[in-house]
């Protein structure tokens, strides 16, 4: 993919060393540190050779219990008719992340998304609040390591249906 | 003596409602009848698919997948299985192809009437939702005849299709096709033609192109504001590129480009297209073959991860998925067209009126299936 | 046949001697039975027929039924019946926040301003209840009266789309009785009179000498005026696609969405009692009442009756067709046609009867 | 000025082609309507266009069958199920007794003392008919009317009427059949 190595290419020429080279080779996505985040969004928005003007989907990832969570941006420009896939490593303790929600404002809803399954915090976010889940939800279900609660709310949660053990 | 107290009230549109298609609440600020602040609140149909795809094999999401968007189940099972077929490599034998692209843009035909069905409920127009059920019923009666099932039908498996079309689908097909392209010309005769549906549904709840692109609405809604933006055409998957169609997008035939007309304007366009597809489809398709040929024994996809668009009725469908070379994926996300084209409403919807509000709700096609997951 | 006239035929067979007032009260609750009875039997037969037209219009069949039992009889004949036994048996709920006497009573007063409105009503040559001189002016006054119940329902249901439901309708109904009266003027003016026996005996006779005199024939503004009339009253009866004030899409069912049970048919027997005005005001007014269609034809009493219930039928038949076809128009754009179509057309019109009157009658 | 009364004659124009839409449709009534009278009628009906001949389905997603006589306790439809509605329990019986064959041939190794299906919790997916090795468990109706009759009028007023229980053996029968005397009776457990 010449995309890829062209948007990494523009990326590492305007900000030094944010781009992550990987032992995997880099062909379908770039993965890049998460501190100049905002910038480097904002950056391939608007550059002229790169607009990438769709915030297409964002995945939280977890992929295991010890290993760090990702967080995986899939962009795509409806005037260029390219797209990329842009991951960003964050560590597990602390999850936090720069806030593209308002260079895309479609990034809005999907960020949400992601904070209420990952409880990874978007920095700048201005609503970060549970999307599917309700208000009062403790956890973060789809953590590796989450355990499903036997109470919610006073209410029993049933594990197993009566004689179908 | 005092001053008139006057502030604005608020209402909770849904849950239950009749025209939030589905679960789907708004609290909504009003003054009057006039809209000043909108807030959909998702989530009460969210029924934990992305945890399920955690603990089942990928030939078992396949169901789940189905359920997302219940009304476009073959579209939404299509785009797994194709997400799944790159992630292992598989080629799957022509005559699938044509099957699935069949089945697909017959959902998207049946999707689409009900979408438009629908949109002239919330307007009030209840007899040309009735004919589109009809037809709808025709549609359903034929996956019926091929999968046994009318709504969820576990149609697609990864590496084929699970039963081969059956005898007489041809047939019934070809009949079909021929009533409903008439039946077409009646609805725009009798809905979108109509001057009280123009007033109604045209200049209303228009969504600009360079808000559309930014919210990342896609689909019917994107092409509605002029976008022309169509995977099957501009990254053609499975075999449409064979075929011979056009993406119709909003020219503001009775208002301005992006309103509420526009975008049931493109959907009754794309039906014409999907039927001239299936046309096309039936045509060309290999009169023999086996679907179970490539059916893969273990799907147990290389390690890797694969984020995978297709056309869905509402819009760019996407699934993300990781897989980590087990036998169940470690990751599934679903990207839903809808979820997107309702994080618009709020934009394109405040200031509006009451009834505009859930026209311009209804002209977004939502299937809270597929918001809520 | 007048309340005036039960009491003298009352007293010219009772062999003895009864106080007037009695007599009076005797034949006035007689005949307030007989209009009930009317507008039940309408609500009846209407409801059958609109589920029937509206399933034949949209591909579909409708109540059906094989027999009695638990089925709706032959052709589903029997299904208004069982609705009506469902209503009465149903729970009656009063929602606790709502404000109980006015939640009780407002259903009766939507009533009411269809039921006395039919007291003038000429069902045929003799058959009216009281064919007072102001009949027109009487009927258009207590029509509009039914839109109090309906502020009130709204109102007392403590419900915000109740609230939306009643407001509408107020607006609605008050804008829609001035073109609806404007256009009544312009019959008045051809007609010269206010009684209805009046206007339906001033549209006897030939036009063209095949055509019968009746308003709508006889000359281009009052055909005009006979349009205006007809959107106006279609949208004082709340239906499609003036039904804002109950648009099920949007706002559940507007006022009366609190209601269940008997209260609720309350509200459903008055919607077809106003239907039935409305297309009694169309037909004495535009269609010569129970005039004959050929004259000289097929007159008398109870041909009279036939030829009115014929109309009305007709003009029934209508509305329920607009509202199986039609979308449902948003309040501002309702308010537009009102005061920005039907108004002036409706003016220019009386304008142009005034002048037709002067120059041709 | 004139785009007023165009407006009108707009307007006056496609409501009157939407009347006569309607109107026609009125007149032709029976034509075309999909409307199933349903208790005297049943699906499909394919001379008025409703559904197709049996025979000619695939298969019909109706209700989970099991022919238990021929079921070898492989639990390959239990593994297959997404939502874990059946619900398999085996027994092991002495080397020497002959349980029988199935229809297909194979000879029956192991003693299904329980085979529930849930219909509540079934989602129609029909995953567990295609592992089985056996054929026996499949939806009914359609191209298996022959082997059992199409039936999807099972709506029950209590939940666990819906539980379907296929197994057909005794506890006596369990008891003879596993009893011989040095094998240690043994449950098997996923």
């Amino acid at each position: 993919m010449i995309i890829n190595q062209k948007v990494s290419d523009l990326i590492e020429l305007n900000f030094t060393g944010v781009v992550i080279v990987s032992e995997e080779p880099q062909n379908e996505f770039i993965q890049i540190q998460s501190e100049k985040w905002l910038d480097v969004a904002k950056y391939i928005k608007t550059d002229s050779e790169l607009k990438f003007d769709s915030c297409q989907c964002i995945t939280g990832v977890d992929l295991g219990e010890d290993k760090d969570f990702e967080v995986r941006y899939n962009f795509h420009s409806m005037k260029l008719k390219h797209k990329i896939e842009i991951r960003i490593a964050i560590e597990r303790k602390k999850p936090s992340v720069s806030s593209i929600e308002q260079v895309w404002r479609g990034a809005d809803w999907l960020e949400r998304e992601v904070y209420d399954m990952y409880g990874i915090r978007f920095k700048g976010h201005r609503d970060l609040r549970r999307m599917l889940l309700p208000e009062d939800w403790k956890g973060w279900p789809l953590r590796k390591d989450y355990k499903t609660p036997n109470i919610y709310n006073g209410m029993k949660v049933p594990k197993v249906r009566k004689g179908w053990d | 003596m005092g001053l008139i107290h006057a502030e604005e009230m608020t209402l909770n549109i849904g849950p239950q409602h009749p025209s939030t298609h589905g679960v789907l609440r708004l609290k909504v600020k009003t003054d009057g009848e006039i809209i000043s602040e909108i807030t959909p609140v998702i989530g009460y149909l969210h029924r934990c698919f992305e945890k399920h795809c955690e603990n089942l094999s990928y030939e078992q999401v396949i169901p789940f997948t189905d359920r997302c968007d219940y009304i476009a189940a073959m579209n939404n099972s299509f785009g797994y299985v194709l997400a799944v077929e790159k992630l292992m490599e598989i080629q799957v034998p022509e005559r699938v192809e044509y099957i699935r692209v069949i089945m697909a843009e017959y959902n998207r035909i049946a999707s689409h009437l009900l979408a438009l069905g629908t949109f002239g409920l919330d307007v009030g127009a209840y007899t040309p939702f009735l004919y589109m059920f009809r037809d709808r019923e025709r549609i359903l009666d034929l996956f019926e005849l091929t999968c046994g099932a009318r709504l969820l039908y576990n149609y697609m498996w990864i590496g084929g299709v699970s039963h081969d079309l059956p005898v007489g689908f041809m047939e019934a097909s070809y009949r079909f096709l021929d009533e409903f392209e008439k039946n077409i010309t009646e609805y725009h005769n009798i809905l979108s033609y109509n001057k009280i549906f123009i007033e109604r549904s045209a200049d209303v709840g228009t969504m600009p192109k360079e808000v559309a692109i930014d919210y990342g609405v896609t689909g019917p809604n994107l092409r509605g504001s002029g976008v022309k933006w169509d995977l099957r055409k501009d990254e053609p998957y499975s075999i449409y590129d064979k075929f011979i169609f056009n993406v119709p997008v909003g020219k503001g035939l009775m208002g301005s480009v992006g309103d509420c007309w526009d975008r049931y304007w493109v959907r009754a366009e794309e039906m014409k297209e999907s039927v001239n597809i299936i046309r096309q489809a039936l045509d060309k398709m290999p009169r023999k073959g086996d679907v179970h040929e490539a059916l893969p024994k273990k799907v147990r996809p290389l390690k890797g991860s694969i984020y995978y668009r297709t056309e869905s009725p509402r819009g760019d469908l996407g699934y993300y998925i990781i897989s980590d070379g087990s036998s169940t994926p470690l990751r599934v996300k679903m990207r839903s067209p809808a979820f997107t084209a309702l994080s618009a409403l709020s934009e394109i919807a405040t200031g509006w009126m009451l009834s505009d509000v859930l026209v311009i709700l209804g002209s977004l096609d939502i299937v809270l299936g597929e918001i809520d997951r | 046949m007048t309340i005036d006239n039960l009491i003298i035929w009352f007293q010219s067979w009772l062999p003895f001697n009864i106080n007037i007032i009695a007599l009076f009260i005797a034949a006035v609750l007689i005949t307030a039975l007989v209009i009930f009875a009317i507008m039940a039997v309408n609500a009846l037969v209407a409801v059958y027929a609109e589920r029937k037209i509206s399933a034949f219009m949209q591909d579909r069949i409708g109540p059906m039924g094989q027999g009695p039992g638990l089925h709706a009889g032959k052709w589903g004949l029997l299904q208004t019946v069982a609705d009506t036994i469902k209503l009465i048996l149903k729970e009656d709920i009063i929602p606790k926040a709502a404000d109980k006497k006015l939640f009780i009573i407002a259903p009766f007063i939507i009533f009411l301003g269809a039921f006395i409105a039919l007291a003038a009503m000429p069902f045929g040559p003799y058959l009216i209840a009281s064919d007072m001189n102001i009949g027109i002016f009487y009927i258009l006054a207590v029509s509009s009266f039914g839109v109090i119940g309906i502020i009130l329902a709204a109102w007392s249901s403590d419900n915000k789309w109740s609230l939306y439901g009643g407001m509408r309708s107020a607006a609605q109904i008050i804008s829609y009785e001035i073109p609806a009266a404007l256009s009544l003027i312009a019959v008045l003016l051809l007609t010269g009179t206010l009684s209805m026996q009046g206007i339906i005996e001033s549209q006897a006779g030939t036009v063209w000498g095949f055509l019968p005199n009746w308003n709508i024939f006889n000359n281009p503004f009052s055909l005009l005026a006979f349009f205006i009339y007809f959107v106006a009253g279609v949208a004082e009866t709340n239906r499609t696609p003036f039904d804002i004030p109950e648009a099920e899409s949007e706002l559940v069912a507007g006022f009366h969405t609190e209601y269940s049970g008997m209260r609720w048919a309350f509200f459903f027997l008055s919607e077809y009692g106003n239907m039935l005005v409305v297309s009694g005001i169309t037909v004495v007014a535009f269609l010569g009442g129970w005039q004959s269609p050929v004259q000289g034809a097929m007159e008398g009493a109870w041909w009279g009756l036939f030829w009115f219930l014929t109309k009305m039928t007709a003009v029934i038949f209508v509305m329920i067709w607009f509202r199986w076809t039609f979308p449902r128009l948003r309040v501002d754009q309702l308010m537009t046609v009102a005061w920005k179509i039907l108004l002036p057309i409706a003016f220019f019109n009386l304008f142009g009867v005034a002048i037709w009157t002067l120059i041709v009658g | 000025m004139k785009e007023y009364f165009k407006n009108i004659w707009q307007t006056v124009n496609t409501l009157l082609t939407g009347l006569g839409i309607t109107l026609m449709h009125m007149f032709k009534a029976r034509k075309g309507n999909v409307t199933l009278q349903y208790p005297e009628e049943k699906w499909p009906r394919p001379e008025r266009n409703i559904g197709f001949d049996l025979k000619n389905y695939n298969v019909i997603r109706s209700k989970l069958h099991v022919d238990i006589d021929d079921c070898i306790g492989c639990r390959k439809c239990e593994r297959a199920c997404p939502v874990s509605c059946i619900k398999i329990d085996t027994l092991k019986v002495p080397k020497d007794t002959d349980l029988g064959l199935t229809s297909g041939g194979t000879s029956k190794r192991l003693l299904v003392s329980r085979f529930d299906i849930d219909m509540t919790e079934c989602m129609f997916c029909n995953l567990c008919v295609y592992p089985c090795p056996e054929d026996c468990i499949f939806m009914t109706g359609g191209p298996n009317s022959e082997k059992q009759p199409l039936d999807y009028e099972y709506s029950q007023y209590d939940r666990n009427k819906l539980i379907f229980k296929f197994s057909n053996i005794s506890n006596k029968d369990i008891k003879r059949l596993t009893a011989p005397p040095p094998v240690q009776q043994e449950i098997l457990t996923k």
